[in-house]
């Protein structure tokens, strides 16, 4: 910067430090958090700091840009999948392959060491031309990216739809779940049912004559025995079925045989 | 306030993204971690860019957002088909190709 | 803040006028019709009917890989940058292309086999089916195919042409990701045993992205340097400010390791034996081949045009890198007992080889590592070929315990696989003979004797582990378990018959192949 | 070196040569079963082809003045890389004639041979694609003119050898036999490789022309080395000390193969190659008096194995490995022994031809057993077999005036010429020659009748007594032929030098005192196996026949040098898979195998170990970019 007008200097020193901070913070929050959505929030923690930081760097059009599409849709895009793995799927943190995390951090810190030396070296005093005259020569920032978008990067531009049509399409050969047949109408699902051995009317719902009405209680069969087909798959599969108390079906058949004590 | 202070912040999100490809687990953190090693990468160039007068490194951060976008998505794709044979998304359980 | 204010005032004072690119489309031709075949090929994935889309799908790609070919061949002497300085086309870039596009062929060949399987081709028939699936045994059954492949591949050979012709990193950069996204995804795949190959996938993916963070960081550092990513302007930058340190030592370093990734050296090669061994066979062959050649013209092109200027301090790195490589890749093979996984370690260790003609900086070494890089993708493209015939009941038999034997079952494919092993090995007569000699004699006439005594060892050591397979084939007598060969389709015969014959005829008369890679040795700047 | 003149006339046929046999090679392999019927006839036909056009050839050279008789043909250009270009050329001089004289004209009377012996053989069409294959070879790595052309001649041959060997595949000790050959040759074709990038580094080309023509210019350090490896070479190829161990091993082949590719040509190529780098060898002396040493151990191994073998073949090939030690310690002698070695190589091809083929004949009576033991009397069984090996079993003796005679007392005389040490130990060996030949003739021929019981010996059709005619004739007559008629010393001198050195006694005591040696070494020999009764069953022996037996150990010592690590390499898959990681280190032996399954570990299948050795790679970059920087 070469106007020597030292509060915009100060402006943007705050700034700088406030955001550096809250991106370190965040990206050692990604790291740290056992919570891979803990994780995720962090990280964008991160990236909405990274967008202030790019307007601060004269370049207004990217740190738009990366809400957008950092924040907004890759992040989203990370979250939809976690919502798909298990929100509250947590990383032990215990290490497993022996003497990974030592040498990580050690070779990690090494590199770290290195570049920031490096940087700190190589950058001590450096020109800071600024971005004033190349985001005005074609009437401001976003004219100046196109013009080289549409110029010297054409190519690379171009073949950039490549990448996005790769993507698309990998994603459906992944996760689109094609079926080999048209999925089946209501009268033929209609007509399964009919045809099977199994129950033909509805279900029992849960929790009928019983104490509870929650949705994992079973219901009551008129024998005095419980359903299993009263409760919703899901809870069944994980397990979630409550023991039955038998007072409590005791009781019920005292009431509905008549019989007070 | 020199720059330059801008690339060194680059560098310690970088590697702080480098130590979490290679100390978490789940394939999806390991890939957050990537994600942000590319910002960094981003804000080294978005900050040559002013040094330097010149709007390439803007240029190059932005279709950098691209590429991570485009990756990302193929990379979430993997990790979900992984997720839906495996039923788990830690990158140490995949592990029958070695030796 | 000054800067966002000042953007906002000027608004009105426009200085310069838009100009519209000027692009060489004939030079950049080959690119553009593989890339628009790629497209095509989407479309035809969206509205042809099913039972069309494959041979649909055989014609375009093997059109249009034809056509570019044809392109590349008329371009010969072609010697331009254009599209505003991101394309070079030159020697080197014809050479790679061309030999991509051939090499592209057999590939695609290979995975248009659909014969050698009972149950259709090397690909799952939904790659979104679970494997084991009910869904899986129907789609199996109905004899669906994923034909979603050939879009893929064409996208990945749109990088692969762009990679060693890119001019620019940031151009360099979108290629290699161009290549390798398709590549991640054709990994995981595999029609049988996708547990491996989706694991395959991921950690391709995962180091893949891993590195080419690297690479990208690296860029960064370099553009920092010089104000330009164009590696004219960072020659350029160089040579005007030389001994400006960390910034270029950091950045060449991170590039570097970007590319390094790609061709498989060592310290950077762990992902290529897992990812070799779960991939489907055929994916694995064109990756194999083609993938290191894009990459290594990448790397020349960074190296010898962008980074000439500092070859004293490359040299010794890659000195280094070349030596681990080759000895690291060599020694590992003897003790693989899977066929794929020992030919990915082959593949490192022949990548070694090719690192001693760069490290030679001389045009003849150009012009060497050209050669070895033909005649290694015939060879591995073969070799992978007849990987994906040999098979018994469970798909294909990789255990090497399951090729005891085979020279007396299959004698001419056992024969083949044989010649594939001792070009890997360098025997005379064959071309990996006259790509080690020529690679060598560059190096050691550029004084790295030493480099070349190392080598001579690492190929000796290679030497025993091809020797092993051709010993374990012929003289050993089959048992209930050796496998058996298929009888493969026209596709894959025609794909190993070119691999062989090209790996015979570079060996007993490489002279016009030497010319050609001797004559487009030489960078446009 | 001579000029070289431009290949005209019947010289443009020098690729001719080589193609026949390639041709038939080619469509005997590829063209797969169609060929059967007619495919051996082809390999005969091509192989004589080539005979015929050799001759024409030499008696063209014969016309010509002795400095003019070295041609050059250049075919293409092979292989350019910058400043260094081999071509696929040819070089046809005096040396090289003989080569392709003895290649052509043994090889031919083998095909003819092999279609009677191979007669029911189901893979006889492979056998002669194969032996059309090596032909090829061998005569590409004797006309080259560059060193690089030469070694894939070398490799062709060590191919077809190898598939020769192991041509009845069905036998596991073949197989063996073929891998351990492999393995052993390949030892040998490093030292050649090394030695043709050595020379390339030096001399900056590897054609025969540059490279003698520079050659003094070189360190004597440079042209020791490159000689050398040179020597290693052809230890590999010629079963000389300390690569012998494959030789005998390679008998497990069919017998036209013993004797055209184990006798008579392929292991005399280590010999072509020291003579061929005469120029090399006379400026480097130490590598000169190597090729001696190695000579002459050989020279005496090969003679103790093959007095103490029973096995007819492997006694043969144990007189071969005695016979090529004489050529190597000619060549090893300089200026007045390379001469020699050529002419002995000449004559020992012809007789030992004559000599394998005789002991294939008396198998192919014998039901193919090859126990001497189990011999005895068959002079009167079959009358021709027992004919031409007795003739050439006094030419392998040396009695006057078969051919052995001749070439073996020029070497005996000329290593006296260099030292009278040398020249005692190749007398003496001459004596064992005479021993253990008789021993053989004896135990086959003569004394009782020692067969099996369902043994009905008979002389072999006449397609193969007949090639054994003409070699015995030419064991006879060759060698007083090439002395006296041909004047081989002053045919090759224009090539390889001669000189001659003055002997303190007349050359008949020399003469006289081999002559004396080798007819005390045929008295025991006759006495021990003629007169008295050989038993059956072999008798323990003493200490060194045993050690002879067993091929003087060289087996055992390759097994603990070369064998035990390539196990300990294999087993430590084993060991590695039951984790027993610590123990593994102590394997020195098995140095290369064990780092091999150590540096496997890393690969863990673990992603995050992956990207650590990455970042480490990462970090060993900048760190040498850095240092180089700083230096």
């Amino acid at each position: 910067m070469t106007d020597t007008v030292t509060d915009v200097n100060t402006g943007e020193a705050v700034v700088f430090w406030v955001c550096a901070i809250l991106a370190v913070a965040g990206a050692a929050g990604m790291v740290l958090s056992r919570k891979a959505v803990h994780s995720a929030l962090w990280i964008a923690l991160t990236m909405i700091n990274l967008a202030v930081l790019y307007v601060a760097n004269s370049a207004p059009f990217l740190g738009m840009v990366q809400v957008i599409v950092y924040t907004g849709a890759v992040m989203m895009l990370f979250l939809f999948v976690l919502m798909i793995v298990g929100v509250d799927s947590s990383d032990s943190l215990i290490e497993t392959i022996k003497g990974q995390r030592l040498a990580a951090i050690l070779l990690v810190l090494g590199i770290g060491t290195m570049l920031v030396w490096g940087i700190g070296n190589a950058l001590a005093e450096t020109s800071d031309i600024g971005l004033e005259e190349a985001n005005a020569a074609y009437g401001g920032n976003v004219q100046g990216i196109a013009n080289l978008i549409f110029t010297k990067y054409l190519i690379a531009f171009e073949v950039t739809s490549a990448l996005l049509i790769t993507a698309a399409m990998g994603a459906m050969v992944l996760a689109h779940r094609e079926h080999w047949s048209p999925p089946p109408s209501q009268r033929e699902l209609s007509e399964q049912r009919f045809s099977g051995d199994g129950v033909k009317g509805n279900l029992p719902n849960p929790g009928v004559f019983a104490r509870h009405n929650a949705v994992g209680t079973p219901a009551l069969l008129p024998d005095g025995s419980t359903s299993e087909a009263s409760i919703p798959e899901p809870l069944r599969a994980r397990g979630d079925v409550p023991p039955i108390d038998h007072t409590d079906v005791d009781e019920v058949q005292q009431i509905t045989e008549g019989r007070t004590e | 306030m020199n720059p330059s202070n801008y690339v060194m912040l680059s560098a310690v999100l970088f590697s702080i993204g480098a130590l979490g490809v290679l100390v978490r687990r789940n394939a999806i953190i390991v890939f957050m971690s990537v994600e942000l090693m590319l910002n960094a990468a981003n804000l080294a160039f978005v900050a040559f860019s002013r040094m330097n007068g010149n709007l390439d490194g803007q240029v190059v951060a932005f279709f950098v957002m691209v590429v991570a976008a485009a990756e990302v998505v193929v990379g979430l794709a993997i990790i979900v088909t992984i997720f839906r044979t495996r039923r788990s998304a830690s990158i140490d359980e995949p592990n029958l190709l070695k030796y | 803040m000054s800067a966002l204010l000042t953007a906002t005032t000027v608004l009105s004072e426009t200085t310069e006028e838009f100009e519209l690119p000027s692009i060489n489309y004939s030079a950049i031709a080959p690119i553009l019709i593989i890339f628009g075949a790629a497209i095509v090929s989407v479309l035809v994935e969206a509205f042809a009917p099913r039972r069309a889309r494959r041979p649909l799908q055989l014609v375009i790609v093997l059109g249009s890989v034809i056509a570019a070919l044809v392109v590349v061949v008329s371009l010969a002497g072609t010697f331009l940058i254009t599209a505003e300085g991101a394309i070079a086309v030159d020697g080197p870039t014809l050479v790679m292309q061309g030999t991509l596009l051939v090499v592209s062929l057999l590939g695609a060949l290979l995975m248009a086999e659909r014969t050698i399987d009972p149950l259709g081709d090397a690909f799952a028939p939904r790659a979104s089916a679970l494997p084991g699936s009910e869904d899986e045994r129907q789609f199996t059954e109905r004899g669906y195919l994923q034909t979603e492949i050939w879009p893929f591949f064409l996208f990945a050979l749109t990088g692969m042409l762009l990679f060693p012709a890119a001019n620019d990193l940031l151009l360099m950069f979108v290629a290699l990701e161009v290549m390798s996204l398709p590549l991640y995804l054709l990994a995981g795949m595999a029609r049988r045993r996708r547990l491996l190959s989706q694991e395959a996938s991921l950690k391709y993916f995962l180091l893949g992205a891993f590195s080419s963070a690297f690479f990208l960081y690296g860029a960064a550092m370099l553009y920092g340097y010089s104000g330009t990513v164009s590696l004219t302007g960072i020659a350029a930058a160089l040579s005007a400010k030389p001994g400006e340190g960390a910034l270029v030592t950091i950045g060449v370093a991170l590039l570097l390791v970007g590319l390094l990734f790609k061709i498989a050296a060592v310290p950077f090669h762990q992902w290529t034996p897992d990812v070799y061994q779960g991939a489907p066979t055929p994916v694995t062959g064109f990756m194999a081949a083609t993938v290191k050649i894009a990459a290594f013209g990448a790397l020349f092109r960074l190296l010898y045009v962008g980074l000439g200027g500092m070859q004293w301090d490359w040299e010794p790195v890659l000195w280094i890198v070349s030596i681990l490589t080759m000895v690291v890749g060599s020694i590992v093979a003897i003790t693989q007992t899977d066929i794929k996984r020992m030919l990915a370690y082959s593949s490192i260790a022949q990548a070694g080889f090719i690192l001693v003609g760069v490290v030679a900086v001389s045009r003849e070494g150009l012009a060497g590592s050209m050669f070895y890089l033909i005649a290694y993708a015939f060879t591995t493209i073969g070799a992978f070929a007849v990987v994906a015939m040999v098979r018994d009941a469970s798909g294909e038999a990789t255990h090497l315990s399951k090729w005891a034997g085979l020279g007396k079952k299959s004698p001419l494919v056992a024969g083949v696989f044989a010649v594939f092993m001792l070009a890997l090995a360098g025997i005379p007569l064959t071309s990996g003979f006259i790509g080690k000699f020529s690679v060598f004699t560059a190096a050691i006439a550029s004084g790295a004797t030493w480099l070349v005594i190392v080598a001579v060892g690492a190929s000796l050591i290679a030497a025993f582990f091809y020797a092993r397979v051709i010993v374990l084939m012929f003289f050993s007598e089959p048992t209930e378990n050796t496998a058996s060969v298929v009888v493969p389709s026209a596709f894959t015969t025609v794909a190993l018959a070119a691999g062989a014959t090209v790996t015979i005829v570079l060996g007993i008369v490489p002279q016009p192949v030497l010319e050609l890679v001797s004559n487009a040795d030489v960078f446009i700047r | 070196m001579t000029m070289l003149m431009p290949a005209e006339g019947v010289f443009s046929l020098i690729w001719v040569l080589i193609a026949l046999p390639l041709a038939g090679a080619a469509i005997l392999l590829f063209a797969g079963r169609r060929t059967n019927s007619w495919g051996p006839y082809l390999g005969v036909l091509t192989v004589l082809g080539s005979a015929v056009i050799g001759v024409l050839m030499l008696l063209e050279m014969m016309q010509q003045p002795a400095d003019g008789r070295t041609y050059g043909q250049e075919l293409f250009t092979w292989i350019q890389v910058g400043g260094f270009s081999a071509d696929m050329a040819f070089q046809l001089d005096q040396l090289s004639i003989v080569f392709v004289l003895l290649i052509t004209i043994v090889g031919s009377l083998i095909h003819v041979y092999s279609l009677g012996y191979m007669a029911h053989d189901k893979d006889r069409r492979k056998f002669f694609g194969y032996l059309n294959l090596f032909v090829a070879a061998m005569l590409l790595l004797v006309l080259a003119n560059n060193y690089l052309l030469l070694y894939v001649g070398w490799e062709g041959v060590g191919l077809a050898s190898y598939l020769l060997i192991g041509f009845w595949q069905h036998k596991p000790s073949a197989a063996a036999a073929a891998k351990k050959a492999f393995i052993i040759n390949r030892v040998g074709d490093v030292g050649l490789s090394l030695a043709i990038m050595l020379m390339f580094v030096t001399f900056g080309s590897v054609s025969f022309q540059d490279v003698f023509g520079v050659a003094d210019q070189a360190s004597e350090g440079t042209l020791t080395a490159i000689g050398l490896l040179l020597l290693l070479a052809a230890c590999g190829k010629s079963a000389q000390f300390p690569l012998q161990a494959w030789l005998l091993d390679a008998m497990e082949g069919p017998t036209p193969v013993s004797a055209l590719i184990h006798a008579a040509t392929m292991v005399t190529a280590g010999v072509y190659l020291i003579v061929r780098s005469n120029v090399i060898f006379t400026a480097a002396e130490w590598a000169a008096i190597a090729v001696i040493v190695v000579g002459l151990i050989t020279m005496w191994m090969g003679a103790i194995i093959g007095s103490a073998k029973d096995d007819i073949k492997k006694s043969l090939a144990g007189s071969t490995m005695s016979q090529i030690g004489y050529m190597i310690t000619a060549a090893g002698l300089g200026p007045i022994g390379y001469v020699f070695a050529i002419f002995h190589l000449l004559t020992h091809g012809v007789f030992k031809a004559g000599l394998f083929l005789g002991a294939g004949s008396v198998m192919h009576g014998m039901n193919d057993n090859v126990n001497m033991r189990r011999y005895g009397a068959l002079r009167s069984a079959m009358v021709i077999t027992a004919g031409t090996f007795i003739v050439c079993y006094l030419a392998i003796i040396g009695i006057p005036p078969f051919d052995g005679f001749f070439s073996k007392d020029d070497i005996i005389h000329a290593s006296f010429e260099r030292s009278p040490i040398i020249g005692v130990l190749a007398m003496l060996a001459a004596g064992l020659t005479g021993f253990y030949m008789t021993r053989m003739v004896a135990m086959t021929f003569f004394g009782k009748a020692r067969w099996e019981d369902d043994v009905h010996p008979h002389e072999s059709p006449k397609v193969m007594t007949i090639p054994l005619i003409i070699l015995a004739i030419g064991a006879a007559f060759l060698g007083m032929a090439l002395v006296y008629w041909g004047d081989i010393e002053s045919w090759l001198e224009p090539v390889v030098g001669f000189e001659e050195n003055p002997l303190p006694l007349a050359s008949w005591v020399y003469e006289a005192t081999t002559l004396a040696l080798v007819l005390i070494g045929v008295a025991i020999g006759w006495i021990m196996y003629a007169r008295r009764e050989v038993p059956v069953e072999a008798p323990r022996g003493t200490v060194l026949t045993r050690a002879a037996r067993e091929e003087l150990y060289g087996n055992q010592v390759n097994d603990v040098l070369v064998v035990q690590p390539t196990h300990y390499a294999s087993r430590s898959l084993v060991w590695f898979d039951n984790k027993a990681v610590d123990g593994f280190v102590n394997g020195s032996a098995a140095f290369v195998g064990g780092l091999s399954g150590r540096m496997r570990r890393y690969q863990t299948g673990f992603v995050r170990s992956y990207a650590l050795s990455m970042v480490g790679g990462v970090l060993l970059v900048v760190l040498a970019l850095v240092l180089v920087r700083m230096s």
